[in-house]
């Protein structure tokens, strides 16, 4: 199915409801999906569990949300960061509950989603404290701990561009999570800067086909 | 031809495809197995804007190719010569299976030497003494799919009943067809019950003589 | 390390001995390293364990190498075909071990190698036969098979072209196996239509990374 | 400065990551964690041909990016710009942790609170009460690469050795290290011993003295 082509961001997120699970995109400022962030604050949903590789910074965008109490999980990499004093609140008075996964255990719990795995044996993690009440096994006298893949109701993430029929090109290291996160979600959402004709992309540099996406929207900016 | 759900005629294998094809939803992304689900493509409508999938590594695929189209670079999963349509992507075998295992594609449609009454698919291997194995995709694209259907011909040449109680040939995948297209039945295979959609040139009855698994008139 | 630049064929499988596991790319003919295999026979390793897709066809390739006797076992879905007589002959004298994979778990256990993963459930085989014998597991209602990476030594692969730094690009379906194989050996060598200079492919459009190509001999021919 | 076995100064850090860049092999595939080892770029020379990778989803890094150069959606691990190399290539993340987690890069070069002398590494929680715990890409790296090394002072503000027997802190990995470059000292993890390469500012006796370790001059 040819994904919606959504006239705002607000319009692209209207469909997500209180509970939803939601992978953000974005490492850093780069791949962040800044408008849908700002749309899903916007449009209330609340109890939700978000899956970003950070815990929001500053006074924007992640960081509100979970100031306004929004998200009650969240699975991250890295909730600890200078400016991450709203997360770092709602965490001391108990209101959030973290999840913390190694960024690669993150990435590919993700892929796993996506790729229809049960579970695998990472050897990141075996023996530390975030191994702890999960199940281990040495093979090959190596030690590996078993991760389950991430689903979610939901994914919002940012692309360069994409055509009619979804298919997604991202720019340098803005891709991060975007391509992951658009198959481990029942709905991906993306922003991009522009929509164009299908064909104008070449299906050799096709990153995320297709098949993959749900809601597109242009919000126009980029380089 | 048209659906009616009671036909003097069997089903010819293209009133078959065509029923297929019909019954894809809009838009949807599917993959057709090797030998008579592949005729199916022949019946989808551009209005459809139905996306193949092959499993070698492709979505957007087109039509077979010929002549100066043919490419070797090109191919389907049944090493076929085929086109690229616009809109078409490429990825590498993982990525490939992934998208089938991880239930993104919304029908695939398979042959099959039998089928149970619980949907379990039987399509890979004959079991014979010395017959050597050979799966390919069969199994992941047996479980992989949101809806698996399967086209066959009904009975075997000695008149036994591809649809069963329990397989007698190797297992491909369990639990996994919803739908069968047979060319005097087509079966929906839904809450744990076998329902009869149409039958053609066989009457309800006599299918249920000939079909030693429970039959409901949908 | 950038690859070594092989002046042929034979000079890039040169490394190649007794008792190596070889990664051979290919879905049917495309994407499959003809020069490669033809120099792999010439080279004379024998006791080989061979993973492809199929097990050879006609008088040709690796169907020969399996007439020769080199191949002890072969780790591939679909052996059987109207012109895998090598194959037949040698599998009905038991001279052959098979390893019989149905397609996606091949992709994947080939992946897992090159990720580093231990194992992973895949729903894919359970209930068959080609899960006997092997661990299952039943996650949230649905079966598993644990399957583990398949490792190699060697990859012998096709890409449309490669930059000096190892970089490659493939072509249409010929991509198929390429990109992960390459990952999981030890040594991947890449026979490709040209090489180009550095700078040369886009860095979004690199399937491959060079990281993973040790050998490169440019062949000529294509489109 | 020269790589002598003993100097009567103590290291810089920037001679520490002089010494880092000139052990790093011709060719080799480097990631380079935040922090000090980040400066080991500043002493990698043209020669040397070396590519770093940064995890989220690069190879062919290049140095900062200052000025016109700044580009928001081309960052390190560490956010900050940076600049792309003839010969880079992108990737997503799962393909960048695969990549590591592979163990396709050589050198991976990290900060550490402590290192035990069978090469286990802390540097991601100092298991302090109410510490938030982060741990972005540390665990991946410390395991993935075919070498870690690490730099760190060998010595707290207290004058604790972070050479240890067994770490008191949270482990990121177990066995992983197999070198460490201190203001002090550089050592090398092998054999199931703690072998001393060089002293700078301090004798081997001395240093044996502070650390609780047996170590052993190579």
């Amino acid at each position: 199915m040819a994904p919606r082509i959504a006239s705002t961001a607000t319009d692209a997120v209207a469909e997500i409801s209180d509970g939803s699970t939601i992978l953000i995109g974005g490492f850093g400022n780069a791949g962040q999906p800044m408008e849908l962030i700002d749309a899903l604050m916007e449009c209330g949903a609340t109890d939700l569990t978000v899956v970003n590789n950070n815990a929001g910074q500053a006074d924007a965008g992640l960081a509100l949300l979970i100031k306004e109490r929004r998200v009650k999980k969240i699975i991250c990499s890295f909730p600890r960061q200078s400016d991450s004093w709203h997360f770092d609140e709602a965490y001391r008075a108990g209101e959030i509950e973290l999840e913390l996964v190694p960024q690669g255990n993150l990435a590919e719990r993700i892929r796993a989603a996506g790729a229809g795995i049960g579970g695998f044996f990472t050897p990141t993690g075996y023996g530390t404290l975030l191994a702890e009440g999960k199940e281990t096994r040495v093979i090959d006298g190596k030690g590996y701990v078993l991760e389950t893949p991430i689903h979610a109701d939901f994914a919002l993430i940012k692309a360069l561009k994409a055509d009619t029929f979804g298919n997604l090109v991202y720019r340098k290291t803005a891709r991060n999570f975007g391509p992951i996160m658009a198959t481990a979600a029942k709905a991906a959402i993306v922003q991009v800067d522009e929509v164009v004709e299908v064909g104008s992309i070449d299906p050799e540099h096709v990153i995320t086909p297709g098949i993959y996406v749900d809601t597109v929207v242009a919000l126009g900016g980029g380089k | 031809m048209t659906d009616t759900r009671t036909t003097e005629d069997k089903l010819t294998r293209d009133d078959m495809a065509q029923l297929v094809a019909r019954d894809i939803p809009a838009g949807a992304f599917v993959n057709l197995g090797i030998g008579q689900p592949t005729n199916v493509s022949n019946f989808l409508t551009a209005d459809q804007q139905v996306t193949l999938h092959t499993e070698n590594g492709m979505l957007g695929m087109g039509p077979v190719a010929t002549g100066e189209d043919i490419d070797e670079d090109l191919i389907n999963a049944g090493k076929i010569p085929v086109t690229e349509l616009p809109g078409a992507a490429y990825f590498h075998h993982a990525d490939s299976f992934a998208m089938m295992r991880g239930g993104h594609l919304d029908v695939c449609v398979l042959g099959a030497f039998q089928v149970s009454q619980s949907g379990d698919l039987a399509n890979w291997h004959t079991g014979a003494e010395g017959a050597i194995p050979a799966v390919g995709g069969a199994m992941d694209l047996a479980i992989g799919a949101k809806a698996t259907w399967v086209m066959m011909s009904l009975f075997t040449k000695t008149g036994e009943s591809k649809l069963v109680e329990t397989l007698n040939y190797p297992v491909t995948g369990l639990g996994c067809v919803s739908r069968i297209y047979t060319e005097v039945a087509i079966f929906e295979l839904r809450d744990a019950k076998v329902f009869v959609r149409s039958v053609h040139g066989i009457s309800f009855d006599e299918l249920q003589a000939r079909v030693p698994v429970e039959l409901t008139w949908a």
